[in-house]
């Protein structure tokens, strides 16, 4: 078994884990902060399939989700904090 | 297996290792800006080893040219998103020392 | 591989039907969203994947100014108090209550499982394609080849229900206005040091956003992700000037303008038999031009429609 | 009956999102639930005749054995777009619901309609 397909295994994982975090952690930031954690695991295992495919086309999809979903969560932590803000002055 | 690989390999392998670090990160602490500090910077810095093993492992070659572009992405936003974060948790109210809040 | 992300799939699933507070509901979709991607790039689609992931940071920021505005509070209001009534009666109220719809749907389930076709699966117009495409519609990618050469009318009908989702959206919205005045600035809290990275990002997507359009037919991607990208765009522009300076009137008009120059091409390039008679000399440059211009048209179409999808939910809908 | 797994896992998940439909009193809910079961169904096209090391259709003088099949993502992908449409119309209608009636509760909107 290749060192890749074994880092592979070991982000999935960790992404199940980060999965348990949102399931439990107490706050919304809590909940915010593991999408973003799961987020990078599966950037990180998109980078790795395409090192192990060895194309270079595939590493567009990489940069499109890094972009799309790194500016949602920002969109979401703004609006939060400006609901909050707004109910209790 | 050159000398490209080898350095890729080691960095790779550092790179998991910061990562289970996050893992750790986030269960031995309650806090959440403790948290938060923690685990999305070492997610960081484990990621970027990472993808720099990656980048040796396929030696000069477009492929690498683009992950150099990840590179310079990912650095410039996740931080960003954890200062983000941060910075509404803490403008929405919640304390530093407070006890965990349902929400 | 593609298991294990279908496991993470389901119980994402299941969080949200276990799930009642409204905000929480928003972010397990954006997780699923996630995980729907990276499922459909594993199935070996990436044009797909790219549009899911595309699309997913759209479908949570109209969630979350939804829920933001209308749900001001942290639990819905009436889930609350009808929990807490329910929370008082006996369990046999419970299963009663649950097990109807429960087993309507495990029946449903049987049937569906029962009426499956199990024969083997047809590849003859899969071979076709793959064989055919590069000689009859050109570029290297065959997606982009069936969506803009062999079903052109069903990239067409879909433009065209785009543009029925822009009226319709107008047409049920509480408020008769259909543009924002110029120069309103919204309440939404900045951060200097957002802004300052969002500036450097912005550019870089609006640039991946035009990469994906003209790179459609040789690699990933195409009319529909670029355009995405590029309305994407107009979000991060919103979160660093915060103003509404952008008069939705003309993009709705552009947009029209731009259906119906597609529409015309596709129609005069391919009905009209223009691609036969192009000398053979000359096929492959005709080929390349005709699906560059088709995809920038269906890029720039799509980008208009959800740059006024967009203003409209943050700067209308939010009154 | 010789399906697939991941086809199985598709049809579990639509039926899921089917059960979170008819039972859910949110509105919101109903949307989220609506979203997830165009998803199923786009993952269900998607694996139609898909196995292990099927790669994507890009490139020159591929063989058709070893791509996974061009057609339905071709029109998957439309599918995708017109589903942010679907849920973009559907919260428009739920915003004006809610104005009219003030509040998310589908029992009490059917109450309230009904008088």
């Amino acid at each position: 078994m290749d060192l890749l397909w074994i880092v592979l295994w070991i982000m999935l994982a960790c992404s199940f884990i980060y999965l348990w975090l949102i399931i439990r952690g107490p706050s919304i930031w809590d909940r915010l902060l593991g999408k973003n954690l799961i987020a990078t695991k599966i950037i990180v295992m998109i980078l790795i399939f395409a090192s192990i495919n060895d194309s270079a086309f595939l590493l567009d999809f990489a940069i499109i989700y890094t972009l799309s979903g790194f500016i949602g969560i920002i969109f979401i932590a703004l609006f939060l904090a400006e609901r909050k803000k707004r109910r209790n002055p | 297996m050159n000398v490209f690989e080898i350095i890729g390999n080691i960095f790779i392998i550092a790179g998991v290792i910061f990562t289970l670090f996050g893992v750790a990160g986030f269960f031995r602490f309650q806090n959440f800006y403790i948290r938060i500090l923690v685990s999305s910077k070492v997610d960081a810095v484990g990621m970027l080893t990472l993808v720099v093993g990656l980048a040796f492992r396929h030696g000069i070659s477009f492929f690498s040219g683009k992950l150099m572009l990840i590179i310079v992405v990912l650095l410039i936003l996740n931080p960003l998103v954890s200062h983000i974060v941060a910075r509404s948790a803490y403008l929405s109210g919640h304390e530093v020392n407070d006890p965990p809040e349902q929400s | 591989m593609i298991y294990a992300m279908l496991v993470f799939w389901i119980l994402t699933a299941l969080l949200i039907v276990k799930e009642r507070r409204a905000i929480r509901i928003i972010l397990y979709f954006g997780a699923f969203s996630f995980i729907t991607a990276i499922c459909f790039f594993l199935l070996g689609s990436p044009d797909v994947a790219m549009a899911e992931a595309a699309i997913s940071t759209f479908a949570t920021i109209f969630f979350v100014i939804c829920v933001e505005k209308y749900t001001n509070l942290q639990i819905d209001e009436a889930e609350k108090a009808s929990d807490r009534q329910e929370d008082k009666k006996p369990l046999t109220y419970h299963l009663k209550k649950f097990l109807p719809p429960l087993g309507f749907t495990v029946f449903l389930c049987a049937l569906f499982i029962h009426f499956l076709p199990d024969n083997t699966v047809n590849t003859f117009l899969k071979d076709q394609y793959v064989e055919r495409f590069a000689f009859d519609v050109g570029g290297e990618n065959a997606v982009t080849a069936i969506y803009l050469g062999y079903r052109v009318y069903d990239t067409l009908f879909e433009a065209l229900i785009l543009v029925i989702t822009v009226v319709a959206v107008s047409h049920m919205s509480w408020f008769d206005k259909t543009s924002v005045a110029d120069g309103r600035r919204s309440d939404i809290q900045r951060s200097g040091m957002a802004v300052f990275t969002i500036r450097i990002i912005a550019p870089i997507l609006l640039l991946f956003g035009v990469y994906l359009i003209m790179n459609g037919h040789i690699s990933p991607g195409g009319g529909f992700q670029g355009g995405v990208a590029i309305a994407s765009f107009f979000i991060c522009r919103y979160m660093i000037y915060n103003i509404y300076d952008i008069s939705i009137d003309k993009i709705i008009r552009a947009e029209k303008a731009v259906f119906v120059v597609a529409a015309l091409i596709a129609v005069a390039a391919i009905f009209l038999g223009v691609w036969a008679r192009v000398p053979a000399a000359y096929l492959d440059l005709y080929q390349g031009t005709y699906l560059l211009i088709m995809n920038a048209l269906i890029g720039v179409k799509v980008a208009c429609t959800f740059i006024v999808l967009f203003y409209r939910f943050v700067a209308i809908e939010r009154l | 009956m010789n399906f697939d797994i991941i086809e199985l896992f598709c049809i579990a998940m639509f039926f899921i999102a089917f059960f979170g439909l008819i039972t859910s009193k949110s509105m919101i809910k109903s949307v989220v639930f609506m979203s997830l079961m165009e998803m199923a169904v786009i993952m269900f096209f998607l694996s139609i005749g898909f196995r292990s090391g099927l790669f994507a259709p890009i490139g020159v003088n591929m063989n058709p054995d070893y791509v996974a099949d061009p057609l339905p993502q071709a029109l998957m992908i439309t599918a995708i777009i017109i589903g942010l449409s679907v849920t973009a119309v559907t919260l428009t209608m739920l915003m004006t619901l809610f104005r009219k009636h003030n509040t998310t509760d589908w029992e009490i909107v059917k109450k309230k309609s009904a008088e």
